[in-house]
């Protein structure tokens, strides 16, 4: 159906020109899925995107290939023409379903418009066909959530919306931009089951675009593996998980989490005591119970994971520690200290004590300030070290985190996202803390770099004796690190215990239920049979 | 909503206290009294004058009972004006200035709107730069100076509009308007430009495209909404500034706006005038910036939810 | 894990300013540049004026009355017959003098009081808004005569009467923007690693709102100038024979009809003056946002 | 809701009523046609209350609306019939006798009586009125006592109405120029039912001026005020002598601003304009059948000099700064030739009278003066200030002189220009050392300037005091037998003034109007005095080029 062949693209910029996609081919067959799978900055996006004519240009200039769609080159069709084929003959999903939908129009007229302008649909066929493909996709209620806006609706529902808005003119082609990585595991699962069963059912075929070989382990037909912008292996799901050839496409399989740690360490005296910690926000009607009575202990020492859905409270507690929101009711007690009832003189001291990572490496780094900047900063801030010594102490830090001496005068935006997020963690580490709150600090990466953020961590918490309170919605990823695992539901405690124990006898359905979202299960056990 | 216009109406009576009181008491530091004029008054009629508006009494007693009138929405006689009551002063001008700044909000709107999207489209082109230079002009184009230009040149040597008045033959608001709203064209353009690039650059412009629709649709239905949020933001200001600014145009074009009334309150020592033209400009400010702050969050669905909510 | 050589610190301790890295930026935007240097060619003129006018600012010449320009007057002379190219040039240290630094007064006041307010929230956010607003509207009028009155004529007082009008947008401007950065993470961040408030405001919140702020600055400048020639004609501010490139421009359109001339060059001096500093204004914002810098 | 283009575009379209062309016919066209006259009236008026305004807009109006006892004509500025069919005057001057006009009606059709007068001029002395002309009324006896509250039985004062049509009043001293303040609005009757029905006699703020209430006695009567946009009046029917009235409406436009009033006179929106922009005079002098009409008028432009102040305590420095003004350049060069020079307070011709001239200009004198006290060329000079209040022309007169002082004697002065009312309480408490002023006469009589220097003149402002002048002015020239001795003696106390130099005189005003060609009996005068009965529109006139 699709034939792409020698596809390159470059980007020219001030600095050179960068091949982002290099004489890549490919093909889509009807009724399959298809995932073409790299870390960002393979090209994988550019290439498809390239497709429907959706990349900037300039800079991006289309260098040579054909991509024969139906026996057409789309490369070589005017605006116009490829207007005609976008939304129609090929749908695009794109990853993030926050940001694609239009906040300022309700999902029934962004669903119906691409109809009405490609079918020349009426007002009132275009809304009947909208209601019966959200019922499809699985929206509850259709006929009266159809007048909703995007905010209206939780992260999976609208990247089901975006499903539907794809599917509305009954495209033959459907590219699917990593339509799951913004999403939770549990809804994951969800998602990649919906595209799955729409593929049977209307026989389409889908272009799957994924960082995560584990995502695509249950669903995929034909999986093409890309590298800096070349294709490095092309293969069955079978070849590429059981026989993979490429070294690269190794690195990917080995880079799904599946260890699981053992908890090594004898039974300390806790060095946070939380009692029945209650964060409410204000809101009109009645309080956001975000954190409802929680009460557990971390262990000097320990790595704590802290698991939960979107919404569970679980960033809300890792706040209300570090005392970053104002805690309604409860304590929190540090090493003896009862930090809800600091005043601020006390709570500055203790800041160098304990920190915070945050999880969007992009947000939590001033973009005006340098690496330099920020990792002097809190240095100077506590006294640490004095203007002439902070260099070597920055340096060192750099060094620690692995991030290259030359890099020092940079600014954020010059980092990819695990460069980013080292900053963050070397900016954490600065001040040489106990504590340490790490709030989803992998989850807006790329597999193989989480695996290296990961890794990392669990170094330097060992070198620098850390105790840690790891924050995240991915089981997988939490026992790669944790020795202990409290999972969270709706602001409530529902489970604890050492993650062997907890991978291997969950006790409540909730816990299952997140066990079963795991992606690429299937995969991981006849994986660990193989082990 | 309601709790929030609430809330914030409460706000403004403090802040319009506040105005009456500083501005009481301000205008009778300025030196010269309302009835100062060239020709020196004989001291017996100056004080039957002070007598007949009150003056005599201690300045605390003018200020209560200031104030007494006006909790029964009395602003008091003119002192300018004999025989013509601040409320009706008022009551005669307000309309024509508010039809006055409206329409010179709409020239705003249309030339910076559109010389914003248009340069939003390809930044740092010429597609940019020409029309946000021709928006700019307005800056530098005082009222005191384009009115004028604009007079001899439509008015007088091509003889098409109108050189003055006020609904007083066809046409002759049209470059009273333009005058007035040059100067926030050239913000409105601002504003507007750095929208559309912000929104443009946002990933649902990419969904649209995904769809298929034509480039004009993109931006008409999906950019244009998030783009003037800013600007939605900044009409209220700018009305209320469009408001107590149309001074030097009403004079320039014989308009028979509130601006006349209000500046010359100030160099007549009007005092009732001036207290009750700032109360009443005050009220409008308040009541406009809370407008225009509703209405950009109504153009934003997220926080027109939290309006929503009782 | 070497210990850092010299030449490593070097290299770190210099050249990282924000400043200094948005003026290597800044030398690549063409108009920018242009932009600059013909601002800087105006201040340059206007410093050295009292060396380099061709006449004396107050030499009448009133049998010569308002005359076109000539190979005498280059721009021509006004109705006192005084050279008008000489009257720009003095007009150009007052208005350059007036439009920065009342803008500079405006910013200072205006950015820290809407990052303080925008910053701390709450009750204390509401009492310094409603102060602007109490501000915004007293009868500007009546509060120039009365600083005329107090203070008596100063070039000082100018500088804060218009300095007094035109922060209270830019706090509005920065008070918003603050609003919207105080929820990002990295001011939780540098919260998180105890930073004081102030600090805080400074190094992490003023920087990142700059952008907006520059844009409106580049227009409040010359509005300011105007401003200016309408405070001087009220009596605050210069008096003849002394001059600016408002009241010249004021002045000149009395008399557009008869002596155009008076009308146009002055203005130019304006327009010029607000188109360079639009684009030096753009293309700093461009340079200071070290995130679109795509190079 | 749908925010789109379309949306935009019929926002838009709201604004094409508004995007007609304009066009059409002029006002001038169709009132030549109509016989309605199109007047630039300078200003919003006050209001329109006889007794409680003060300025020149208000009396235009109130002179169409109201007739006096007497009114001008407008050639020779002698007074005629109003009200008042004759009157006598007794021998000894002190009394005169007005009969009224029987056909004298009020616009509802009312007789007039003399006891209207008696009424009116009660109201207009009122303390409690707050009448700031009521001293026009000064000449009658006991008029001011009953003014000032030292007496309160208005019965006192000179004015009786012997019958209905026959009113007798009673002067303190012979007043030659009486007759002429009958024309001032000060001393109009008013519709005493009228102003009872809305309120108190002495109320200022009542409705009685509105549209739907006034009641008045001129050839016109209001037929609309709309605020700030015009006020129209028509031609009454009942005036006595609404015969002669030619016109059959006027419109008054508030023009504040003299140049937009001159581009609505270049469009024909008006027949008469208030003023002329200076930089215009040239333009318009040089067309043919020029529409610009300049007058000799009774007022006097100068700058005060505060006497009590170094340096201008010392006369020499007084002389030398007035005898170093060019008073011809600045009036050619500057005033486009559009003014006269003075050399004396009181305008040359007023009535008869001649001013002494007793200095001109001379820069050698004036270097030798101010050597003599002090400051030769310049030299130790303390810098003096010259205030003046907001307006083009009289900054454009001070950077004349500014600059002529600098290069005449070396000396700097600077310029302190205040608005208007922080100008008017720096003059009142002699808060200056030089100051710009002018004077208008109420009536033309020398003796409405002269007594502005008198030592408790409330308009003196300078400080001088001279009891010989005051004398002369209060005492000797009201008892003057004739009209020469009268002038004489004038003559001899303007000769001491100018001789002490408390004034700087710079020009005698000129009035200065764009006057349609079509408008006829509007001759200039003196006083710029305008009486509507005698203008007429000649409909054949073609439009100015």
């Amino acid at each position: 159906m699709l034939k792409v062949q020698n596809l390159s693209i470059s980007f020219v910029t001030r600095i050179g020109v960068n091949k982002a996609v290099d004489n890549v081919s490919f093909s889509v067959e009807p009724g399959k899925i298809t995932a073409i799978i790299g870390e960002s900055g393979s090209g994988k996006s550019v290439a498809c995107c390239s497709l429907l004519g959706l990349i900037p240009s300039p800079p991006g200039i289309i260098e040579n290939g054909r991509a024969l769609f139906d026996g057409i080159d789309l490369l070589k069709l005017s605006e116009a023409q490829l207007q005609k084929i976008r939304g129609s003959d090929i749908a695009m999903v794109f990853q993030d379903p926050m940001t694609c939908l239009n906040p300022y129009m309700t999902i029934g007229d962004q669903l119906t418009e691409s109809l009405r302008y490609h079918q020349k649909a009426r007002r009132k066929e275009a809304r009947q066909r909208a209601v019966e493909l959200l019922q499809e996709v699985g929206i509850r209620e259709p006929a009266s959530t159809i007048d909703d806006y995007p905010h209206q609706f939780s992260g999976g529902m609208r990247q089901r919306v975006m499903i539907a808005m794809a599917l509305i003119n009954e495209p033959k082609l459907l590219i699917a931009d990593e339509p799951t990585t913004a999403l939770d595991v549990t809804i994951q699962s969800q998602i990649l089951q919906l595209l799955a069963d729409i593929q049977k059912q209307r026989n389409i075929g889908i272009l799957f675009i994924s960082h995560d070989l584990a995502v695509i382990a249950d669903i995929a037909d034909q999986i093409i593996v890309m590298q800096e912008g070349k294709v490095v292996e092309t293969g069955t799901r079978s070849d590429i998980f059981h026989n993979p050839q490429h070294l690269y496409t190794r690195k990917l399989l080995a880079a799904i989490p599946t260890d699981c740690k053992q908890a090594t360490l004898p039974k300390s005296e806790p060095l946070i005591e939380i009692r029945d910690l209650c964060t409410w926000f204000q809101r009109d009607k009645a309080p956001l119970k975000a954190v409802d009575g929680v009460s557990f202990d971390i262990y000097r020492g320990e790595v704590l994971g802290l698991v939960g859905e979107s919404g569970s409270g679980k960033s809300t507690i890792g706040r209300s520690i570090l005392r970053l929101v104002n805690v309604t009711r409860g304590q929190v007690i540090f090493d003896g200290l009862n930090i809800t009832a600091l005043g601020p003189r006390e709570l500055k001291k203790l800041r160098s004590r304990m920190q915070f990572i945050f999880q969007d490496p992009f947000a939590s780094l001033n973009p005006r300030m340098t690496v330099y900047e920020t990792l002097a900063e809190p240095l100077l801030l506590h006294g640490i070290e004095d203007r002439s010594t902070v260099s070597t102490s920055v340096l060192r830090l750099m060094d620690n985190v692995g991030l290259a001496r030359s890099f020092a005068r940079k600014y954020p935006h010059e980092f990819s996202g695990g460069q980013r997020q080292r900053i963050a963690i070397g900016r954490a580490l600065a001040t040489r803390p106990e504590f340490v709150v790490a709030d989803e600090p992998v989850s807006a990466l790329d597999v193989t770099i989480q695996a290296q953020i990961l890794t990392l961590m669990q170094e330097l918490g060992r070198e620098y004796g850390l105790t840690m309170l790891f924050i995240s919605h991915d089981l997988a990823v939490v026992r790669q690190l944790a020795d202990r695992i409290v999972v969270l539901q709706a602001g409530k405690v529902v489970e604890q215990a050492s993650s062997v124990n907890l991978f291997s006898q969950p006790q409540t359905t909730y816990t299952r239920q997140l066990l079963q979202s795991i992606p690429g299960r299937g995969l991981l056990k006849s994986k660990i049979a193989h082990d | 909503m309601w709790r929030f216009i609430g809330f914030r109406m409460l706000q403004a009576i403090p802040v319009l206290l506040v105005v009456i009181t500083v501005t009481f008491f301000l205008i009778r530091l300025a030196p010269g009294g309302p009835f100062d004029s060239e020709k020196a008054v004989i001291p017996e009629v100056q004080a039957a004058l002070e007598a007949q508006y009150r003056l005599n009494l201690t300045l605390f007693q003018q200020y209560a009972s200031y104030l007494g009138d006006l909790s029964h929405g009395n602003l008091g006689p003119s002192f300018k004006y004999p025989g013509r009551s601040v409320n009706e002063l008022i009551a005669a001008g307000f309309p024509v200035t508010a039809e006055l700044a409206f329409y010179a909000l709409l020239v705003a709107l249309v030339i910076g709107g559109i010389a914003g999207v248009v340069a939003s489209l390809k930044p740092n082109s010429v597609q940019d730069y020409i029309p946000m230079s021709v928006a700019m002009i307005g800056i530098c184009m005082p009222s005191l100076l384009l009115g004028p230009i604009l007079i001899l040149i439509f008015g007088i040597y091509l003889d098409w509009l109108p050189v003055s008045g006020w609904n007083d033959s066809p046409g002759d608001k049209i470059l009273p308007a333009v005058t007035l709203g040059s100067a926030y064209a050239a913000y409105i353009a601002r504003l507007s430009r750095a929208g559309m690039l912000e929104v443009m650059s946002q990933d649902y412009i990419r969904t649209a495209r995904a769809k298929g629709l034509p480039e004009w649709q993109v931006i008409s239905r999906h950019a244009l909404r998030g783009g003037m949020i800013p600007v939605i933001a900044f009409l209220g200001p700018a009305f209320a500034g469009l408001l107590s600014g149309s001074f030097v145009v009403e004079t320039i074009f014989q308009i028979p706006g509130l601006g006349r009334f209000y500046v010359q309150a100030a160099f007549n020592r009007d005092y009732t005038m001036i207290l009750g033209s700032t109360i009443f400009l005050a009220t409008l400010i308040v009541f406009f910036n809370l407008l225009s702050d509703i209405v950009a969050a109504w153009m934003n669905p997220r926080l027109r939810d939290k309006l929503r909510a009782p | 894990m070497t210990a850092p050589t010299i030449s490593d610190l070097a290299q770190t301790e210099q050249g990282t300013s924000l400043w200094q890295d948005a003026w290597l930026r800044l030398r690549r935007n063409r108009l920018a540049l242009i932009g600059l240097i013909i601002l800087i060619l105006f201040i340059f003129i206007a410093a050295a004026t009292p060396w380099i006018a061709p006449y004396g600012y107050a030499q009448q010449n009133l049998e010569l009355g308002a005359s076109p320009p000539s190979a005498a007057h280059w721009l021509g002379t006004d109705i006192f017959g005084r050279d008008l190219l000489t009257q720009i040039m003095f007009g150009g240290r007052i208005s350059l003098a007036v439009g920065f630094i009342a803008t500079a007064v405006a910013l200072l006041i205006g950015i820290t009081w809407g990052a303080v307010a925008g910053y701390m929230g709450g009750r204390l956010d509401a009492a310094m808004m409603r102060l602007v607003d109490i501000i915004y509207a007293l009868p500007f009028m009546i509060f120039i005569i009365l600083l005329m009155v107090i203070f008596g004529r100063n070039m000082l007082l100018l500088f804060l009467a218009i300095g007094a009008v035109e922060w209270l947008t830019m706090a509005r401007i920065m008070r918003s923007q603050v609003q919207s950065l105080r929820q990002q993470e990295f001011v939780e961040a540098a919260v998180s690693l105890g930073l004081p408030t102030v600090t805080i405001i400074r190094r992490h919140l003023i920087p990142n709102a700059l952008g907006p702020i520059i844009v409106y600055t580049t227009l409040t400048v010359p509005s300011v100038m105007l401003l200016e020639a309408f405070l001087s004609f009220l009596g605050l501010g210069v008096q003849p024979p002394e001059t600016s490139w408002g009241l010249l421009i004021s002045y000149g359109a009395e008399s557009m009809e008869e002596y155009p001339w008076l009308l146009f060059f002055p203005g130019l001096a304006l327009t010029l003056t607000l188109f360079s500093l639009n684009f030096l204004g753009d293309g700093l914002r461009d340079a200071l946002d070290v995130r679109s810098a795509k190079d | 809701m749908q925010f789109s283009v379309l949306k935009i575009l019929c926002l838009v379209l709201t604004l094409t009523p508004m995007l007609a062309c304009g066009g059409g016919e002029s006002n001038v066209s169709q009132g030549n046609r109509e016989g309605i006259l199109h007047f630039g009236n300078g200003a919003e008026p006050q209001g329109l209350d006889p007794h409680v305004v003060t300025g020149i807009p208000e009396s235009l109006i109130i002179n169409a609306l109201f007739e006096g006892l007497t009114v001008k004509n407008p050639y020779t500025l002698e007074s005629e019939s109003g009200v008042a069919q004759r009157w006598d005057i007794s021998d000894d001057g002190m009394t005169i006798t007005f009969h009224l006009n029987p056909q004298a009606k009020w616009s509802n059709g009312d007789p007039m009586t003399a006891e209207d007068y008696v009424w009116s001029w009660w109201r207009a002395l009122n303390p409690a009125m707050g009448n700031q002309y009521g001293y026009m009324l000064y000449p009658l006896k006991n008029a001011e006592a009953f003014a000032t509250g030292k007496i309160d039985d208005f019965s006192d004062v000179g004015v009786k109405a012997i019958d209905e049509h026959t009113l007798q009043v009673e002067l303190n001293t012979p007043t030659p120029y009486f007759i002429q303040l009958m024309d001032h609005h000060s001393t109009f009757a008013l519709h005493r039912p009228t102003i009872e029905k809305h309120g108190k006699a002495t109320d200022r703020f009542t409705r009685w001026t509105r549209e739907e209430n006034i009641v008045s006695n001129g050839p016109f009567r209001l037929k609309s005020w709309q605020l700030n946009r015009r006020l129209s009046v028509e031609k009454s029917d009942t005036y006595w002598n609404r015969d002669k009235v030619q016109l059959n409406g006027i419109v008054f436009y508030p023009t504040e601003n003299i140049s937009s009033e001159e581009r609505m006179f270049r469009v024909e929106q008006l027949h008469y304009t208030q003023t002329i922009p200076l930089e215009k005079i040239p333009v318009y002098r040089a067309m043919k059948d020029s529409p610009y009409a300049n007058a000799p008028y009774l007022g006097t432009y100068y700058y005060l000099l505060n006497i009590n102040k170094p340096p201008l305590d010392d006369l020499r420095v007084r002389q030398a700064l007035s005898m170093a003004v060019d008073r011809e350049k600045l009036n050619n060069t500057v005033l486009h030739g559009s003014n006269v020079p003075a050399f004396s307070i009181t305008p040359p011709d007023t009535l008869g009278y001649q001013p002494p001239k007793v200095f001109s200009q001379n820069i050698e004198a004036a270097q030798e003066l101010l050597a003599q006290a002090g400051y030769p060329n310049g030299q130790g000079w303390p810098g003096l200030e010259l205030t003046y209040n907001t307006s083009e022309s009289h900054l454009k007169i001070a950077v004349a002189l500014q600059q002529m002082w600098k290069n005449a004697l070396n000396i700097d002065i600077t310029l302190a220009n205040q608005e208007w009312k922080v100008y008017l309480d720096s003059v009142d408490q002699m808060n200056f050392q030089m100051a710009r002023r002018g004077w208008i006469g109420d009536y033309v009589d020398p003796n409405n300037f002269l007594d502005l220097f008198l030592c408790d003149g409330g308009n003196n402002s300078t400080g001088f005091c001279d009891p010989v002048y005051d004398e002369l002015i209060k005492r000797q020239a009201p008892q003057a037998i004739s009209r020469e001795e009268r002038y004489a003696l004038f003559n001899e106390a303007e000769t001491r003034l100018m001789q002490q130099m408390p004034i700087i005189p710079i020009y005698t005003y000129t009035s200065n109007h764009l006057i349609h060609p079509s408008v006829k009996g509007l001759p200039p005068n003196l006083m710029d005095y305008i009486n509507f009965r005698y203008i007429w529109l000649d409909k054949e006139q073609e439009a100015i080029e």
